[in-house]
């Protein structure tokens, strides 16, 4: 079974064999010949050589969190169909970074704008986060208006970057 | 012992970890407690423990937990003869705390003229100047227009704060290393002023060098007696808000303790205070120390407080609005071991700390000797954008500092919080620092050893891979497949690795 | 601080609750833990949480957790350099201490030459008698034959208490009150020792009238520090077993805990002890107190004192056993509110505490502050017959006596165990009893207070029928069916009520 | 729906009808209106007039465990057909009490027994058991040997009653 693990944008192919209660896990060229047990529903007790892993895997909507001796991993399941898939990571990040409520709309379509520019500003959870320009451009869309309800990862303020950064 | 009539039915105007502790108190006591909820926390552990509950409705905090009319409505239907703010939404509001009097149903906390004058930050510590407890050099006068505010804060010198009047857990505070930036600031921390408390007042202070928030807990009855219940050492911040807390401060003498616990008496006194209360102050490199402000409510961080004086404050908060006497003296209370509060968060430490939203998947806390989880989550629960991304505190102690760390970290690596993110992990690392460990810690401990901090910079450890290969193939539907055994070295098996999304592996 | 090598690993020869509270106690210190366990004990806590884990077969005690010959192989092959017995089974058994030490893997606990004397309580009386420790006048002689064991319990007079040597926990005990049972008590006490320690030496001993079980704490370094972690009252007792345990004792003045501490030290003294272990005195309506044993090992109820105290004893033990000195003085010790201790057994109370067998259905225990459960249970856990009915241990602690009993009552109102009978209800009871209350309490109390008691003299409550009725209504295939609404006299809806079985109704 | 509850030798009837949450339980003549709810597996919470009743209810192989503000009942559902059923209740247990060990037999087949003399010994989790005559009478059969392991009820010793008694 081979399966590619994504995990902050980079990808993890692993294979894995099973033989009853054995697993065999192939990685980076190595591979690890484990015993393994699920001692309640996410709870698995790994034996490699004389170490125990424990951790606790569980699955929401599409990530799946994985609980490794105190620290916690995002990981998600992808599927790589022929060509490695390219996907174009955003230079500078005009999403949302959280769910809250528009507050403050700094500037409108067509505006010029300066790389740190405050462009909108988002409340939530009792705190403000402000959007700013990740550089020099002219504004080509303002995606919400004030008190607008926004969504983690929506898009806030659409900038056509000048040419000559 | 004085034997008072305790109330019969106390209504919890909060949600979470902290309604969840006043109504154990108040059974433990043999109160009868209301839980009031929104739609969004109809599952939630304080609705399941009340005695009775009623629905506020909407999630939005302005129309449930901080809807006062609502509140009060309910509050006289159920019948309560006393109501319990916990902290947050209207613990430090004078027009609840006075609505709920005016309706003879007692509001656990001081009158809401205390209430009032603590939350004005300029005129409070006018007070304290007043009754000779130090306050920082600062402007903190009437002129609000911005040229004036410029004038003043040039006169005091940088780095200076801006401040709201009426702020608190960091909102509508900034920091100003120079003049040119000095009029944005002002600005800034006036609209979120506005915004947070619907009051754009700001005042102007000297900007402590090496600075640290210590803060002493008190207890103060209506017959005029007070005490003070040692310091809470909380200069582990992030965006100006307490993220680890600590007793006894590392920094802390018996001849400062003495002097502080005096003042934060003091404090007290000035205003007629009752109630428990923290007096919070600023300490810096030479140890002098000045009045911050004063909380007039339980604090988030109480419990290190309890476990390091053995004294039950939420407990004491019922005896005392119920018009009991302090029956603890001074010279009992006694300070013993040392404790330590770690806040989890819904929140991205790699992230600029930005809080995180989601379904909690699974939910499972350490137990053991002197652990105390204050929770108010469970599994299922969704982590939404109205409330506090605060989801549980964890609270250790133990005989000396080094072992209370060793104990946290212990706990916090059994702590298991899946669905959001946490900062878990980042609560971890700030406690394995030497220099925490050395108690070399200020208010800037986490942006200046902790800036630009990633969890994972090591990517995913090969740990978690073979613990997400065995769970899937675990749960995989397919047929166990007989070991493929070949040795070829073109063998797919051996084609398997890491690369990085967009690049050539 | 003086800076000792701890150990790398220990093996925790043991399992249940006190299984888990060392581990806890050594991964906090970062030292390896190997949990051994039973085929019975597969999927216990202790040994989820262990770092490794070696399965010793057979459930029968003596082919796993009482087989020294494997326990001492599984430790050698894993390279533990410590094994702690926790309480029970091995922990008192000097071949195993001797066998540990001699394979160079130190046995946490006092020396074996210690423990075979403090095994044999004979020889321990004499020895504390000498030291000038108070000790009950009794017959501790070597004639055993019967007849001389009667002439000797004629000159003690009645009542007087027949006592296995080796016995503790109540076993090979027997209550003599009048001569023409003598006879009869001293072979069954002989015979019930020779089951369970494989010796059937016993003595005779001074019947105390109103006696309270007091114990005093000790921690001894091996290098001749010795203090004392002030008492525990343990009276509360059923089968000679302690049920509930407090501290301080109800009882105790600052003179009488003076006098019993330092008696408590000399008594540690006089047989070169180290370790943490327990004194245990006999105190009579007039406050004298006896010499009764002592318990070489952890105690079951440490947690009170650990409370009371702010001293982990677990750490301490694997401290001293590594050679490091006692920093802990007598004056620094402070003694501070109240804990209580119950123990949570699979027995029924109404049927005269017999032990209850099944498997565990449910298990959810209460927290709050100052709320500590020790437990090895889980739900899904089959109950046996081969080990100990104890399935947990419930400590809370508080400002004082009467907030910690009532913080106990609503813990054990929260303690959900089902599947097998339980003692919580029981528990409760004793709690709220007024001469509990009060602190009017001998080893005699359950036997005066609760003879006969029966946990459901008033049938099932009307909630419990409800709520089964509801829960089986929700849980019922069948169809909602539409209300039948007649208000004839003669509709079914009225037959239904309670009747005895076999008997008319 | 009509039910019987067992409960220490007591039946009790009970009728239950249900419209969406709302559920009618008569018993004893009287009606109780409550709305319920399962907020977790096992767990009601029982709204009845102003008081709400919290309990768990679990399921074993035969009983149910009802845990009801701290209290713990063990109840067993029961079918009654036709006559109430006529269980005989033994005038003197003679069953184990635990299972355990037979570590003593003190009498065999033919011997004559006072009532109170003990019959056997039964050792279990560390605990002596003695098993007495509940009436004088003969023995008519041992069921066990020493060392034998016994089951929580099994009958232990038979004896007859003598009938002067």
């Amino acid at each position: 079974m081979f399966i590619n693990y994504e995990h902050e944008n980079h990808v993890y192919n692993v294979s894995v064999e099973r033989r009853k209660d054995q697993y065999f896990v192939t990685y980076d060229n190595t591979e690890y010949e484990v015993e393994a047990d699920e001692i309640k529903p996410g709870h698995l007790k790994i034996k490699l050589g004389d170490r125990v892993i424990k951790c606790v895997i569980t699955k929401g909507d599409k990530d799946k969190f994985v609980f490794v001796e105190g620290d916690v991993f995002k990981v998600r399941n992808i599927e790589l169909t022929g060509a490695k898939k390219n996907k174009k990571k955003d230079e500078g990040n005009l999403n949302s970074p959280i769910s809250g409520k528009v507050v403050n709309i700094k500037v409108k379509g067509g505006d010029k704008v300066k790389k740190g520019d405050v462009l909108m500003i988002i409340e939530a959870m009792k705190m403000e986060y402000l959007i700013r320009a990740p550089y020099n451009g002219k504004v080509k869309k303002v995606n919400f208006k004030e008190k607008d309800q926004i969504e983690i990862g929506q898009n806030t303020v659409e900038i056509t970057k000048n040419k000559e950064d | 012992m004085e034997w008072i009539i305790l109330f019969k039915k106390v209504l919890i105007a909060n949600r979470g970890e902290i309604a969840v502790r006043i109504i154990k108190a108040c059974q433990e006591m043999g109160i009868k407690t209301v839980a009031v909820y929104s739609e969004a926390d109809e599952n939630a552990p304080h609705v399941q423990l009340a005695d009775e509950t009623v629905n506020l409705g909407d999630p939005t905090p302005i129309e449930s937990y901080l809807n006062i009319p609502k509140i009060i409505k309910v509050a006289q239907d159920v019948g309560a003869d006393a109501v319990h703010p916990g902290y947050g939404f209207l613990a430090e509001n004078p027009d609840f705390a006075k609505s709920c009097n005016d309706k003879k149903m007692k509001f656990i906390g001081p009158s809401p003229k205390v209430i009032s004058l603590m939350g004005d930050k300029i005129a409070a510590k006018k007070i304290m100047e007043k009754a000779g407890v130090p306050v920082i050099p600062g402007y903190h006068g009437v002129k609000q227009d911005n040229s004036s505010l410029v004038e003043e804060g040039k006169k005091i010198g940088f780095p200076l704060l801006v401040k709201a009047a009426a702020g608190g857990g960091g909102k509508g505070m900034r920091i100003v290393h120079s003049e040119d930036v000095l009029k944005d600031s002002i600005e800034s921390a006036k609209r979120e002023s506005k915004s947070a408390f619907g009051n754009d007042t700001v005042f102007l202070e000297k900007y402590i060098d090496k600075p640290r928030h210590i803060e002493f807990q008190i207890l103060a009855d209506e017959h005029g007696n007070i005490i003070h219940l040692f310091e809470r050492e909380c200069s582990i911040q992030r965006r100006h808000q307490k993220i680890i807390e600590e007793t006894p401060s590392p920094v802390m003498t018996p001849e400062l303790r003495e002097k502080m616990g005096k003042a934060a008496i003091k404090a007290a006194e000035a205003v007629g205070y009752s109630n428990a209360g923290t007096v919070e102050f600023m300490v810096d490199g030479n140890l002098n120390f000045y009045f911050m402000e004063m909380n007039t409510r339980l604090q988030v961080e109480h419990p290190i407080t309890e476990m390091t004086t053995g004294v039950d404050l939420a407990k004491w908060q019922l005896r005392i609005a119920s018009g009991m006497k302090l029956t603890l003296k001074q010279k009992d209370l006694i300070q013993r071991g040392h404790a330590i509060e770690c806040r989890i968060y819904a929140e991205n430490p790699s992230n600029g700390f930005l809080p995180s939203i989601g379904t909690l998947t699974k939910v499972e806390s350490p137990t053991g000797p002197n652990v105390r989880n204050d929770t108010g989550i469970y599994a299922g629960m969704k982590i939404t954008p109205y409330y506090d991304p605060m989801l549980a505190k964890l609270i250790v102690s133990s005989e000396n500092r080094e072992e209370c760390i060793n104990k946290m970290i212990w706990a916090l690596s059994r702590y298991v919080v899946l669905g959001v993110t946490t900062n878990v992990s980042f609560l971890k690392k700030v406690l394995s620092h030497d220099e925490f460990k050395k108690g070399n810690i200020t208010t800037h401990f986490i942006d200046n050893h902790f800036k630009d901090w990633m969890s994972t910079k090591e990517g995913l450890p090969v740990e978690a891979l073979i613990a997400l290969a065995v769970y899937d193939s675990m749960h995989s539907k397919t047929q166990e497949i007989v070991r493929y055994k070949e040795s070829d070295p073109h063998s797919p098996w051996k084609h398997v690795g890491r690369w990085r999304m967009g690049a050539d592996s």
